[in-house]
Formats: C-alpha cells, structure tokens, sequence
C-alpha cells in the first residue's frame, strides 16, 4: 500500500518485530470489539426503534452469567497483554553481556555521544549493524527522552543519574532519533540521526575521524591528572580503596549497606563521594563536581570498567 | 422537633440531620488534610531512606528542647480546646470562652517558639538558599532536609494561624453566648480540626527532631 | 439532640497525661542508639499510639457513629496507597545488578563547592543564580 | 419567557432578579449556572489555543508561530481545558443542578460552601489567566520538574497558584456531594434507588477528596522551590525529579476519572431514558463506577513506564493498570445490554449517548495498548497518547456534557432546544472528532512525539487531516451555542417531563421552583422504572405523596 505517506513505522531493530507483533494482535482484539459494541449498537437502534409512543419495553434488569462472562473475558484479554507486554519490557531494558558500550549525554537541545574507541559525535549515533549496542545516558539540564521510533525503543534521559537502554540494529540506514520527553523552547528541534553501518564500514568511520584515544585510555589520563591515582592506587591503601575489579561488585558501606557498585555507584561517588563511604575507610575525598565534565566522569568509569570485572559478585570483607 | 431551632439552615429537615452533615463534612475535610500532609511525608520518607547519615546529622541542628516543649504545648492546646467543646456540651458560657482564650495562647506561645526556632535557623545558615552552609556531610542534601523542614513546619504553622483565626471567632460568639447544649456545632468543628492539627505535629516532631539523637 | 456521648473531664486529663509520658518517653528513646532502624520504628509507633489517643477520645471517634470511623480509615488507607506504591518504585530501582536502568536516588549530584576547601557563605543558590534562569 | 405561561409562576430564575441575586446566591440551580457560563468561557479559551496548535501543525516547518509561542499555547491548551473545563464541567454543571434533585433534596448539604467552592474556581482561573497574559506559561500542564521548577523562566509560579486554588474549589465540591448523598436523600430514597448519574458522582467526589490534596502541595512545592529556592526536586542538590512525577500522577491519573465518571453516570441517564428501560446490571454498573475512583489510584504509575522508574514497579503498575479495564468493559457491555429490546428514540441527547459509547470504546481499547509495557515504550510521549486522552475525554467526558446539557436544557431553562439542529450538531462533532483524533494514533505509532512544534515532512499528510477534521469539530462546537442561546428566547416551552423520563427531577415544574419540590417527594420505586410507568400519560413515576 502506498499512499504517499507511512502508515507505519520501519522495523530496524531486532526488537522491532516482536513489538509489532504484540502491537498487531492488540490491534486486533480491538477491532474485533469495537466492531461488535459498534454492530450491536447500531443493529439495537434499528430493531427497536421505537415506532409508538405507547410502547412499553419488557422489564429486564439484569444477569449475572452474562455479567461474570463480560467480566472475565477482559480479563482474561488483559492478563495476556500484561505478561506478554512485561516480558518484552524486561528486556528491552535488559542488556546483554557482549555489548558495545556508547555514552550519550543529552543537554538542551542536542545529544553528544561517544564510542569506546573514543570517536564523539553530536545528534549523530554511527553504530554497526547486528550488534548490541548498550547505551548510559545522562542529562546536563532537564529531563529528555532518547527515542528512536525506527528500533521501537524509549527511555527517559535524567539530570543527575544514568539510565540504561539496549537496541540491535537489523538492517542498515539512517533512522530518526528524536527527544520525546518536553525539555524547553527548542524541544522540537533536538532531533538527530542514528547511523546504522555494516561493521566494516563502522570500523572505517570509527578510524576515519579525528583519532584520539579510547574512552577508557582517556579515563585514565583523567584519573591520572585529576590525582585520583594519589588515593586510589594498584593497593588499597589507608586514603582509599583499590578500584581494580570495583565495577559490578557488592560493595560494603560504613553505614552497613550492601550496594552493587554500577555506573550510578561510581558517578555518585565521583561528585559526591561521602554520599556513600566504603566500610573502614574515612570521609576524605574531595568531590569533583563541576571539576570534572558529565563526559568526564563517563571516560573515568570506562576506565575503571576496563580494569577488569570481579570473577564472582562477593561481599567486600 | 421545632422549626425554630437556633441556627437549623432552610434545607435541612431536623437539627440532627445538619448536625450531622456538619460532622460528616468535617471528617472528609480532614480526610483531604492527611493527603496533602502525605504529599509531604511520603517525600520526606524517600529522601530520608536516601539520605539517612545526612539527615539524621542534620536533624541534630534542631533544638531538640524547644521541639520538646513545643509538643507538650500543643498537646495542652488540644486538652483545653477539649475541655472547651466539653463546657459548651455542659453549656458553661464563661469556661468556654476560657478555655477558648487559653486554647489560642497557647497555640500562640507554639508559634512563638516555632519562629524563635526559625530566627535560629538563620543565624546557623541553615535556612536553603539564604547562604545555607553544612559541614557534616553533603550539604545539597542537607539542604533537602532542611527545605522539607521548612516545608512542613511552615505549612503546619499555616494551619495554626487559621486556627486561632477560627478560635478568636469561635470566643466572640462564645462571649455573646451563641452556643448552648442544643447547639454548639462550630466549637465541635473547630475542636477536631485543631486536633488534627496536633496529630500532624506529632509526626512531625520525631521525624524532623529525633531521628539523629541516637548518633550523638 | 448532639448524639455525642460527654465524655468526663477526668478522661481528658488521662489521655492528656498519657500524652505527655509518651511525648516524654519518645524523646528519651531517641537518645538511646537501638541499632539499624529501629530508632525511626520506636518513635513512629509511639506517634501512631498518640494519635490513636487524640482521635479517639480528643476527637470523640471511639463514640462516634460508623461513617466517621469509615470517613477517617478512607482518609488513612489512601495514605497507605501513596506510601505503598511510591516506595514500590525506590526500593525496587537497585534490584539485579548493574544492567538495570536506573539505581536508588542515592546517585545523585552535590553543588559544585561541597569540597572542604568550599569557603563558608558561598550558597548553593548564589552558584545556580548564574547558570540558571529560574525566575518569574 | 412568562409570555408562554398565564400566570406567573415563581421560580428559580424569576425569584429575584439583578447581578448581586446571582452572585450571591446559595441555590445549587444557579450556581450551576454560574459555572455553565465560566466553564464555557474558559472552554473556548482553551479551543483558541487549539485552534491556533492545529493551525501551526498543518505544515512541518513551524512557521505560523515561534516555538516558544506555541510551547505556551500547548501548555495553555492543557491547563484550560483540563483544570478549568473538564475538571469542573459535569460535575459542577449537571452534578451541582442535578443531584439535590435526583435525591429530594431541597439544596446541597452546604450551599454557602457551594458558592465559595465557584469563587475559588473564578480566582484560580483568573489567575491562569493573569499568568497567561502577562506571559505565559511552557512547562505543559504536567509541570515536570526540574524544568517547572529550575529551568523556565516563565510564569509557571502563578500558574500554580491558580491550579492550586482551583483545587480547593474541586475539594469542596467533592465534600459537598457527598455528605448531601449521604445526608439529604428523600424518604425512601435508598442507595439502591439511586440513579446512576449520583453513584458516579459519589465515586468521583471521592477522587476529588483524595486525590486533590496531593497535586496541590506537588504544585505547592514546585512553587516553594521557585520562591524560595528551596531544595525538594532539585538534581544538582541530589533530589529526585521522578518523585514529583509520582506525586503529581497520583492525582492526574485518577483526574482523568474525575473526568469520564460523571460522564458515565449521564451516558446511563440517557441511554435508560431513551431506551425507556431499567439499565441492565444497575448494582454492577453502580459499583463499576466505585471500582474505577478506588482502582484509579493504583495505577499512576503507568505514566512512568518510560521515565527511569523501577521497571519492577512499572510492571506492579501495569497489571493493575490492566484491571481498569474490567469495570470501563461492564459499563459498556451493560450499556448496550440495555438498548435490547428497548424503544429507541434517536434524539439528540442519545445521539451523544450512542456516540459517546463508541468513543470510549475506542479510547478505553488503545487504553489497554498504553499499559501493555512493550507498546508503551514505543508510543509513550507521542501522539498515540494524545489520540487515547482525547478520545476519552472530548470524545467520552465531552459528548457527555452535551448530551446531559441538552436533555436536561428543558429543566434547567424551561425551553427546548431545536431539535434538528442539534441532531446536526452531534453528527457534526462526531465525524469531526474521529477525522482530527484517529489520524493521530497513526502518527503516534510512526513516531511523532507530543508536543512538537515542528516535525519530520512525513507526518505532514496526516497532520492535515486532523487539522481539517479540526476545523469540522470547531463548526461542532459553535452550533450548540448559537441554538441553545437561541432556544432561550424562541424554544418551545418544554413542560415538567418532556422526555417522560422517570428521574425525581422530572416531577417537579420546568424550571423548578428554588427549593426544588414544592413538597418533599417520597420514593416507593426503584430508579428507571420504564416498565411499570404509564407512557401514554404525561405520567408521574415513583408515586409521590405528600408528607
């Protein structure tokens, strides 16, 4: 069918089809019940129209099979939707394992992102064709929303916080990113281009542009420079904690929490560090807060991811 | 029933049926009083869980003591504004219009000592956005406390300045003898909601005042 | 014609007494560290039990006729609802791991001169004043 | 008017004449009034702002007005229309004239209240007003922080405080409805006797109570931390901007059912009056109405699927999300249940009535599609959610309005209203509604994100068509008010029951006199007792007998 216009929207995700697929079936119980209330209607206000005004319609008050019945097919209807639709949720925000890690950070009004190579690009996502991508995201100002209608997935981009999407691209073209949450006067025009190549031509563009170092090579030279280094060395030492293997770990806290040590962990303990003191250690360190750029902290976590995962999630001492 | 009873409005069919419109619309009234309260106190529990160190650090820069004696007078205010509704069931004019005069000084006297708290408060630098500064721990949550700290207790000391509002119309029309056993409904309407306004205080204090004195 | 019982003065200064030992006893245990949460546990229960006190007897509830008690448990249970379901949220967000979207509010931002160094009187709004256009 | 009727008869219009006989009245027949006329002020405020939104987005460019002025229109739109029209309008309309007597009453419980309850409505919306001409406003009618309360630098302040005034007048109505369903029901009149429209109205005065209180100091708040800089939602102080969002839906959400409920409870008025039968399954839709305030508190979080929210709560939210859809499915399967073998007269009111069915219908079903959490994802934001809300609520809560507005005109005036015309009219809106709403659940699904000002060129076919189906609606809407003014002076003069409806406000005189019944009615019967009244007679249901 080709009206000059789309009716709806392409599948370029591996994701794609199988919303489709939820979203035609819904589309389809509802026609069917629209279509029999609206039959029903209609049929009703024909046959009994009414042709005196003497008529005297028979008294009907009401039956109670017929009510359970109408009760318990909407609910049947909906529990189904319910456990498909959470199903497909759960993972659209569930990453897996072997993904390619892009750093996005949204600010009035364009998004910056940068790939673990250390190429950056502004409202432009070049990412490879058949591999999972993983984004963290984060806001500069307000809340945005990332959303890339193409690869029928969303999620809101907050100050202050990272949040986490996943998406893999099936087919190769350039696809609408748009800002879906209200972020201020030029909200409209935050929009930007994601770039979906065959991985070779990935490779090409990721050497083409201006090389730097990776991400995580530019962690470093920051955790070097800012003097991270000075506390947190290859040891724990009295001052701080080694960070070799901190990240995904369970970390024990003075105040005797257990949290896992993920991206949200080490950003917070960046700008805020004595939001959270790891156990045996004093409320020393200075925040970096403003000292060190959202891309910043970013490159440093990369950094740290890059030191190596923990072999099991155990409990620090 | 007689048609000529003091104060029955022309809708209603017997006293007793206004009488207990009044109540019935008292008690939802106060249903959406503990909502916007809740607003407030569901916020404050989340950051709270948040931020438990900073808070309970922060909770220690209130006076505990004037805290302390701000709730035993509250809790004196609702015993006499009890004893006022109690003389106006027994129909003593002058009790009522004592108990009224007390229920408003010392209603007062929390005021005072609730603006005696907030002048302090200032002095510390502990009022957000007016040169705010916090040493022991994170000030912008410290900030957080504090905000909540002036949210709530502003907003509660906004209900008790409507109270004596209604308490010192209550006393003129106590004085001019307006109310008898037969009917005393304002005084009963005005009792309840200064009661409320002693239970949301009652949260209040062992949130915002005690929840860091185990630290100590 | 009020359907109110009189309740006795010397009930009033029962509950009165009764109100300040638990206003006395709640700031007492306040000073005695009970460990983990239970500090917060023991003054909310002695709050809850003095507000029982005022609504019962101060407001007249316990003699009072069964749309009031369902009037103030509505006013209650909706409460229950919002706390409820809100914390549903914040004490779910850190569950599973890193690969969740999103973690305890915990992970947030401090003004920019919380280090020691950060001079006393520079607030944190004097610093926003000059990023930020929040004015009517 | 008098001219029609020989001998003066006093009623509550002609009682009293002159500004201040109004503006200080306590009779819930003219405060009604009052209402009409601000909420229909207030309506074609917000319908300007639409008009010119739809204006702007027959082209993608965004070049009739500038992005800021369209930000502020949309919000503009938004407050107007939800906080000073569709909020107030069955509830403090119809509600306000209608349920003292639907019950026998002689007034609401607290008429003086009533009256304070529509100058807080006036105050609250002259200073959305005010905001919106000093300035404007652009934070959507959402508010989110930390844009509200940091990052705009317009008149989002004063905003708030109307709304948050506005709110008051919502709880005091709220208040008022139900003590007088508790309080002021005729002899006889038991629960189970009332109409329908009271039992809806009962259940929304619960979510005005309940739910009022907590957007107010969400607003409060956000208006706090603008003043006076405190810190409640602020990131950069480590607050949480999610948990405005949560406080603000635990009110919103359930104030889209502020919205439909009442108008649910006219749909079953209407569709028993013109199928002149007892609404099929009268205690399940009764409390259908009851389970959609409570259920609708539970569910607010389906706002958040998207925003950062645990996913695990999002999924606690969608299930009873879900669950929503049982009582909207009784509602309309015993709605239709009823017309079988009914006699069905077509005029206009029921025109709304079918209409409106069909509408909620559709809105109720893409419902189900926005709290499936996979499709959420993707239409969450868009025009998909534009497309569901306004089919719930133009297409349900304002069918509802004008069709409870025309079948009760001629108790409310004494006139009929012209009856072609109106047939036209609710044609019109119909077919205008579907052409400008139902393009946009295709757009919402292609991607176009709410709150655009421009767009991607492929979404242009479609946007014109809603702006051309807009234009059908706007036409829709004049009509009524060109022939209900009318009808005033020119109508026929309508009678005590026109419609030969049994409701206890058809027993009394058109208009009615200001205590509503000359004596206090005494209910036998249950409510739509169509098959035992005498329909060849100008018949009295529920024998009334004198006290």
């Amino acid at each position: 069918m080709n009206l000059g216009f789309p009716l709806f929207p392409e599948q370029a995700s591996t994701m794609a089809s199988r919303v489709d697929a939820l979203y035609f079936v819904l589309i389809g119980v509802s026609v069917f019940f629209a279509t029999l209330i609206c039959l029903a209607i209609i049929f009703f206000a024909f046959r009994y129209r009414r042709r005196s005004e003497l008529e005297r319609p028979p008294e009907i008050s009401g039956d109670l099979r017929l009510e359970i019945v109408w009760s318990a097919i909407p609910l049947g209807f909906t529990l189904i939707m319910f456990v498909w639709g959470a199903k497909l949720y759960f993972e659209t925000y569930s990453p897996p394992r072997n993904s390619l890690e892009i750093h996005v950070v949204a600010k009035q009004w364009m998004w910056k992102a940068q790939h673990p190579e250390g190429r950056s690009e502004i409202d432009e996502l070049h990412v490879p064709a058949g591999q999972a991508i993983k984004l963290l995201l984060t806001s500069q100002d307000v809340i945005h929303d990332f959303y890339v209608p193409a690869f029928r997935i969303k999620t809101d981009v907050l100050p202050g916080r990272y949040t986490t999407m996943w998406f893999e691209p099936s087919k190769v073209g350039a696809y609408r990113l748009l800002c879906a949450e209200y972020c201020g006067t030029q909200h409209s025009g935050m929009l930007g281009r994601i770039v979906v190549l065959p991985p070779a031509e990935y490779q090409a563009w990721l050497s083409s542009g201006p090389t730097g170092s990776t991400v995580a090579a530019t962690g470093a030279r920051l955790f070097q420079s800012q003097g991270c280094v000075a506390c947190h060395a290859d040891k724990d030492t009295e001052r701080g904690p080694a960070l070799a293997g901190l990240y995904g770990k369970q970390v024990r806290l003075d105040d005797g929490k257990v949290i896992t040590a993920d991206e949200n962990y080490i950003r917070e303990s960046i700008v805020n560090p004595r939001a959270n003191i790891v156990a045996g250690y004093r409320p020393i360190m200075p925040t970096f807060k403003g000292v060190v750029s959202e891309e910043g902290i970013l490159q440093i976590i990369s950094y740290l991811k890059s030191l190596g995962r923990p072999e099991g999630a155990q409990v620090e001492k | 029933m007689s048609k000529s009873h003091p104060g029955l409005l022309h809708h209603f069919d017997d006293p007793e049926q206004q009488l207990d419109a009044s109540q019935s619309g008292m008690w939802i009234f106060l249903a959406t009083e503990v909502m916007f309260f809740g607003g407030m106190f569901i916020s404050y529990t989340v950051y709270r869980e948040a931020y438990i160190d900073v808070f309970a650090h922060a909770s220690n820069h209130l006076n505990v003591w004037l805290g302390g004696i701000n709730t035993a007078v509250l809790i004196c205010s609702s015993l006499s504004m009890a004893l006022a509704v109690h003389s106006a069931q027994s129909g003593h004019r002058r009790q009522i219009v004592f108990f009224l005069l007390l229920t408003m000084l010392l209603g007062t006297v929390f005021l005072g000592i609730k603006f005696t708290e907030y002048y302090h408060k200032y002095e510390e630098h502990l009022i957000p956005g007016f040169d705010f500064a916090f040493k022991e721990g994170n000030p912008g949550h410290a900030a957080i406390f504090f905000s909540f700290y002036f949210a709530m207790t502003g907003v509660h000391a906004l209900h008790m300045v409507i109270g004596l509002g209604l308490l010192a119309y209550l006393a003129v029309k106590a004085a001019r003898d307006r109310f008898s056993p037969l009917y005393y409904t304002p005084v009963e309407m005005v009792g309840l909601y200064w009661h409320f306004v002693d239970i949301v205080w009652i949260f209040l204090f062992p949130l915002l005042y005690l929840v860091g004195r185990h630290l100590l | 014609m009020n359907s109110d019982a009189i309740i006795s003065v010397r009930t009033y200064v029962l509950v009165f007494i009764g109100l300040i030992v638990l206003t006395i006893t709640t700031t007492a245990v306040a000073f005695i560290d009970l460990g983990a949460q239970w500090n917060t546990a023991a003054a909310l229960a002695i709050a809850v039990i003095k507000a029982l006190l005022v609504i019962l007897f101060f407001m007249h509830v316990l003699y009072s006729r069964p749309l009031t008690w369902v009037f103030v448990s509505a006013g209650f249970f909706w409460l229950l609802i919002l706390f409820t379901l809100t914390l549903a949220d914040y004490f779910t967000r850190n569950i599973g791991g890193a690969p969740l979207p999103s973690a305890a509010p915990a992970a947030q931002a401090a003004p920019r001169q919380t280090s020691e160094t950060a001079p006393r009187g520079l607030t944190t709004s004097e610093s926003r004043a000059t990023q930020r256009t929040g004015t009517d | 008017m008098n001219d029609a009727v020989p001998e003066r008869r006093l009623h509550y219009l002609n009682v009293s004449y002159g500004v201040k006989s109004w503006l200080c009245t306590t009779d819930h027949k003219r405060i009604a009034w009052l209402y009409l006329l601000s909420i229909t002020f207030f309506f074609f405020i917000g319908g300007m702002a639409a008009t010119l939104l739809r204006l702007e987005l027959l082209t993608p460019q965004g070049d009739l007005v500038q992005a800021e002025t369209y930000n502020k229109l949309f919000t503009m739109h938004g407050v107007m229309m939800i906080f000073f029209f569709l909020i107030p309008s069955i509830p403090a309309v119809l509600g306000n004239f209608l349920i003292p007597m639907m019950i026998g009453a002689r007034d609401l419980a607290f008429p003086r209240l009533n009256l304070m309850s529509w100058y807080l409505y006036i105050i609250g919306g002259l200073l959305a007003i005010g905001a919106a001409v000093a300035g404007g406003v652009d934070t959507g009618w959402t508010f989110y922080t930390p844009y509200s309360s940091i990052y705009s630098n317009t008149h989002v302040t004063l905003t708030v405080c109307g709304i948050f005034i506005n709110g008051f007048s919502s709880i005091l109505t709220g208040l008022n409805f139900i003590v007088t369903i508790h309080k002021m029901r005729a002899p006889g009149m038991t629960w189970f006797r009332l109409p329908l429209f009271v039992w809806s109205h009962y259940a929304t005065s619960i979510i005005f109570i309940l739910g009022t209180p907590v957007v107010a100091i969400a607003l409060a708040l956000v208006a706090l931390e603008r003043v006076f800089r405190l810190g409640i939602f602020d990131p950069e102080l480590g607050g949480d901007p999610i948990l405005f969002q949560h406080l603000f839906w635990f009110y919103s959400h359930p104030a889209v059912y502020i919205m439909i409920l009442p108008g649910m409870g006219v749909i079953s008025e209407l569709i028993a009056c013109f199928s002149r039968k007892r609404v099929f399954g009268y205690s399940f839709v009764a409390f259908s109405s009851l389970a959609i305030a409570v259920l609708g508190f539970l569910v607010w979080g389906h706002h958040m699927f998207v925003s950062g929210q645990s996913i695990y709560a999002g999924m606690i939210f969608s299930f009873l999300s879900m669950m929503v859809a049982i009582p909207s499915a009784i509602k309309v399967f015993n709605w239709t249940a009823t017309l079988y073998r009914g006699s069905i007269a077509l005029d206009a009111p029921m025109l709304y009535a079918l209409g409106f069915i069909g509408l909620f219908t559709i809105g109720g079903l893409t419902g189900i599609f926005l709290a499936t959490l996979a499709i959420d994802v993707q239409v969450h934001d868009t025009y998909f959610v534009v497309a569901h809300f306004h089919y719930i609520m133009v297409g349900g809560a304002v069918m509802a309005y004008l069709g409870g507005i025309h079948f009760w005109w001629p108790k409310m005036t004494g006139r009929l209203y012209p009856e072609g015309w109106a047939r036209l009219a609710a044609v019109t809106i119909f077919l205008g509604f579907n052409l400008t709403f139902f393009p946009q659940f295709v757009l919402g699904y292609l991607g176009m994100p709410r709150r655009y000002h421009a767009y991607p060129p492929e979404f242009q076919v479609l946007n014109v068509m809603s702006s051309a189906g807009a234009s059908i609606l706007a036409v829709g809407y004049l009509l009524p008010l060109i022939y209900l003014v009318w009808s005033l002076r020119y109508g026929a003069v309508a009678g005590m029951n026109p419609w030969k409806a049994t409701g206890l406000e058809w027993q009394t005189p058109s208009p009615p006199p200001t205590d509503n019944f000359e004596v206090t009615p005494v209910v036998t019967r249950e409510a739509y007792d169509y098959a035992r009244a005498e329909p060849q007679s100008d018949y009295v249901p529920g024998e009334v007998e004198h006290v």
